[in-house]
């Protein structure tokens, strides 16, 4: 046995690795996340008519905000488990810096709920009659704008993780928090459809996902700590 | 055994009544003369241990917290509480429920933050040299921060890994033995009883290399021969030049009471 | 350079001066909002094109400047809070939370008010209605959160944590929601933009604007006294004057 | 003055209803915020006040249980002297 400074990433593979380990024992986490994306989706067109036209006009918004949902869902677990277990507190004093913690935790959230979403998007896609042009760009704003979904989010769940109803308060205080994302997205994939260039709308996500990325962690940090006391 | 509870209570209560700041203090010093006084007017036994805590005070502490005051849901818990924990002391909290002896335990762990106050970790403020603190820190709560979804072996593993320590897996399946966990190193948490899941939690102290250990209520759901090892783990620490800060609504058995230390927290408005 | 402010840390000194500053605020207030109101509602001209339909410009846009106003003070004190753990930050912070909904809200009717005889319609999703609906909510998340907590001082801090994030975001979802209706209505333009205003307009306006902002000193002045209140309710002298409240209020029973 | 009799101020030229309707609302919304706050500050007194007496009545309680813990030790010492 030797007392060795981790390095970093060894801590982030870690907990990483701890997460995924979870996450594959207690599948239902994965899958039920997943089905609830299918099924929203699945609705709108009962809900408003299965006319082809109408349906691709919609279907990015409508993909976006399953999509948005189907991870406010899911984030109820990030950290609520560990709180509940008394892991969370046991990470909080390792001499481990928070904010590879939460990192890898984060990571870990989105490999088990953004990564399967952004999977069966294509699928979800052909039934609502997407523009054929719009493919390249829905996967590739999922995958920028999803780990912005759970980067953002984990903010949320860091603060309600102590309240013992916080499932309501967590949509109120994340989904205006989304908002940048979804515009930004469903217009990539609308303009993707006119056949036009959407980098634009494309580094705006990047950015925005790399301005969560690095302060995101910062802020859950503090408000885990907050939510520990 | 009761005897000696009721007077080290009524002993801090009077300094309550003395001291408008009520400082619940532990002055060693002060406190064996007035144990020695009462009870065992010719002890050397005692006299030896003052003189070690008397030598202990040249270096510097390893655990002191000036002027604490804490709050809960708008209530008093204590206020200006001044501690000195010394290599080798072994602490006892008590109080009635509610006092808040788990609130001092987080905010001495650097887990709450004190409505006022400070706690250093050798002279230095915990919120300054966090890494070094929690490096040499070991906080159980009531919580035993123990998965469900993995295994015994995992669990620890986990535990010891992420706060710095490296160890094989033969050593793992030994410190398990160690917790009387032999048979269960590869069964889920989830299937295991309250006690096992204290004692996968508790199997961290027989390799942890840390100076401070505090637990809370370590005894939970831990039968006899349980409690009678992890105090026995309790002496080797100090010896060591640790420190044992702990909540138990059980008296310490194997320990006489001139070793535990204790602290009681009794406020009452002003 | 910070050593005038300290005996304003003290939270019972503040708890005197703003008690002491409040009549004085409340009489400003009621003095510029009573000649603003007025004069905005009797003696300004109307506008040539939306006549006098114009005047409900003269609570609009206070209302809409003061709500981005607040958060922005709100964020100050929530980053003065956690960073120098400045606990009266927090409590003005708290305090000013439901006054910027509030403000926010009317903010939105009134728009809504002004929008129906100007588009036809009660709701328009134009980027400046728009963020500012979504500034009520970032409001109203705030103050669920405060609510959420058992404990005054995690409460403020929580709370704090996300009003931070919110403050820069706020700046991102503006400039979003002007982005995304510039590419959804195409040449509508926004017609609750800022006509270019004469003398005799400006007056009022300007009477109005610090009207409200007295009025709102005034809400925050209460609402920081009943907060420093509750978070030293153990101090003794907030038990002192409590417990003179409470004798004065029986005797004028009496 | 802009108007020349007080229905043609009340009228607003045709927008009696919006304006009226914006500057109602406000007042409203702005009464019920000064409500609540100067409530929302009695309420914050009575509740100190509340505690107080809930502690001062835990005292009382504390202080008599010291009492008879102190006779109980009194008793207590004398056992240990005989």
């Amino acid at each position: 046995m030797s007392v060795a400074n981790l390095s970093y990433r060894a801590v982030f593979a870690l907990v990483l690795k701890r997460d995924l380990t979870i996450a594959m024992r207690h599948k239902d986490d994965i899958i039920n996340p997943l089905l609830f994306f299918v099924i929203v989706v699945t609705l709108f067109p009962l809900g408003i008519g299965p006319e082809a036209q109408t349906l691709s006009r919609i279907a990015p918004g409508i993909i976006w905000v399953a999509a948005l949902l189907s991870t406010l869902l899911s984030l109820d677990r990030l950290f609520k488990s560990d709180h509940v277990d008394g892991s969370l507190e046991q990470m909080l004093l390792s001499p481990q810096p928070v904010f590879i913690l939460v990192l890898a935790k984060i990571v870990a959230h989105w490999l088990i709920t953004g990564l399967p979403l952004i999977l069966i998007a294509p699928l979800l896609a052909v039934l609502l009659h997407l523009n054929e042009q719009s493919y390249g760009a829905l996967i590739l704003t999922l995958l920028l704008g999803t780990p912005v979904l759970s980067l953002l989010g984990a903010i949320g769940v860091a603060l309600t993780v102590g309240i013992k109803k916080g499932g309501v308060l967590l949509s109120l205080l994340v989904l205006p928090l989304y908002i940048p994302v979804l515009i930004f997205a469903t217009s990539a994939i609308d303009t993707a459809a006119l056949g036009l260039p959407y980098s634009g709308q494309l580094a705006i996500i990047a950015a925005l996902f790399f301005g969560s990325l690095t302060l995101a962690p910062f802020a859950v940090g503090a408000a885990l700590k907050v939510s520990t006391n | 055994m009761i005897l000696r509870y009721r007077i080290i209570r009524s002993k801090s209560k009077n300094d309550l009544h003395q001291n408008k700041a009520n400082r619940v203090r532990l002055d060693f010093v002060r406190y064996f003369q007035y144990v020695k006084e009462c009870i065992f007017p010719l002890s050397a036994n005692l006299a030896a241990s003052e003189t070690d805590s008397l030598a202990a005070e040249n270096q510097p502490a390893l655990l002191s917290a000036t002027n604490l005051t804490c709050i809960r849901e708008e209530r008093l818990l204590f206020d200006q509480l001044t501690l000195e924990i010394n290599a080798g002391d072994i602490v006892q909290i008590e109080g009635p429920n509610g006092s808040g002896k788990t609130s001092l335990l987080r905010i001495l762990a650097g887990l709450s933050q004190p409505y006022n106050g400070d706690v250093f970790y050798k002279n230095q403020l915990i919120t300054q040299s966090r890494e070094e603190f929690h490096q040499n820190l070991l906080y159980l709560g009531h919580l035993a921060g123990v998965k469900d979804e993995m295994t015994a072996q995992e669990n620890l593993n986990f535990n010891l890994t992420l706060h710095g320590l490296s160890i094989h897996s033969s050593e793992l399946e030994e410190t398990l033995t160690l917790a009387n966990l032999t048979g269960f190193e590869d069964s889920l948490a989830s299937h295991l009883s309250a006690g096992q899941h204290r004692r996968i939690a508790l199997a961290r102290l027989y390799k942890s290399t840390a100076d401070i250990w505090i637990l809370d209520e370590p005894f939970t759901a831990i039968d006899k021969q349980g409690v009678n090892s992890l105090e026995q783990l309790f002496k080797a620490h100090i010896k060591q030049g640790g420190c044992v800060i702990l909540t138990t609504h059980q008296d310490l058995l194997t320990f006489s009471p001139s070793q535990v230390k204790k602290i009681t927290l009794d406020y009452i408005g002003e | 350079m910070w050593k005038w402010l300290h005996p304003y840390a003290n939270p019972e000194v503040s708890y005197h001066f703003a008690g002491k500053i409040l009549p004085w605020l409340s009489a400003l207030a009621a003095l510029f909002l009573s000649i603003g109101l007025i004069w905005a509602l009797a003696f300004a001209p109307a506008d040539y094109q939306q006549g006098d339909s114009f005047r409900i410009f003269y609570i609009h846009v206070p209302a809409a400047s003061l709500s981005m106003g607040i958060y922005l003070g709100m964020a100050i004190a929530a980053f003065t809070s956690l960073v120098w753990q400045f606990k009266l930050a927090d409590a003005s912070a708290a305090a000013m939370a439901p006054v910027g909904a509030t403000f926010t809200a009317i903010a939105l009717i009134t728009g809504a008010a002004w929008g129906k005889p100007m588009w036809g319609t009660w709701w328009i999703w134009d980027a400046r209605l728009t963020s500012e609906l979504i500034l009520l909510f970032l409001y109203l998340g705030v103050i669920a959160l405060h609510n959420a907590f058992e404990d005054k001082n995690l409460a403020g801090k929580a709370a704090g944590i996300l009003t931070l994030v919110g403050v820069i975001n706020l700046p991102i979802i503006k400039y979003s929601v002007e982005w995304w209706n510039t590419l959804h209505q195409g040449s509508t333009v926004s017609k609750l933009g800022k006509p270019s205003m004469s003398v005799d307009m400006l007056w009022p306006f300007v009477f109005c604007f610090l009207g409200f902002i007295f009025l709102v000193s005034v809400f925050i002045c209460i609402r920081f006294r009943s907060e420093i209140l509750a978070r030293n309710s153990i101090r003794p002298w907030v038990r002192t004057l409590v417990s003179e409240h409470i004798a004065q209020e029986k005797t004028n029973a009496v | 003055m802009q108007f020349d009799s007080f229905s043609a101020f009340i009228n607003m030229g045709g927008y009696g209803f919006y304006v009226w309707l914006s500057y109602g609302v406000a007042t409203a919304l702005l009464l019920i915020l000064m409500f609540s706050s100067v409530t929302g500050h009695k309420h914050v007194i009575k509740n100190i006040a509340q505690r107080k007496q809930r502690e001062d009545k835990l005292r009382q309680v504390r202080e008599q249980r010291q009492k008879q813990d102190k006779q109980s030790k009194s008793t207590l010492s004398e056992e240990v002297t005989e």
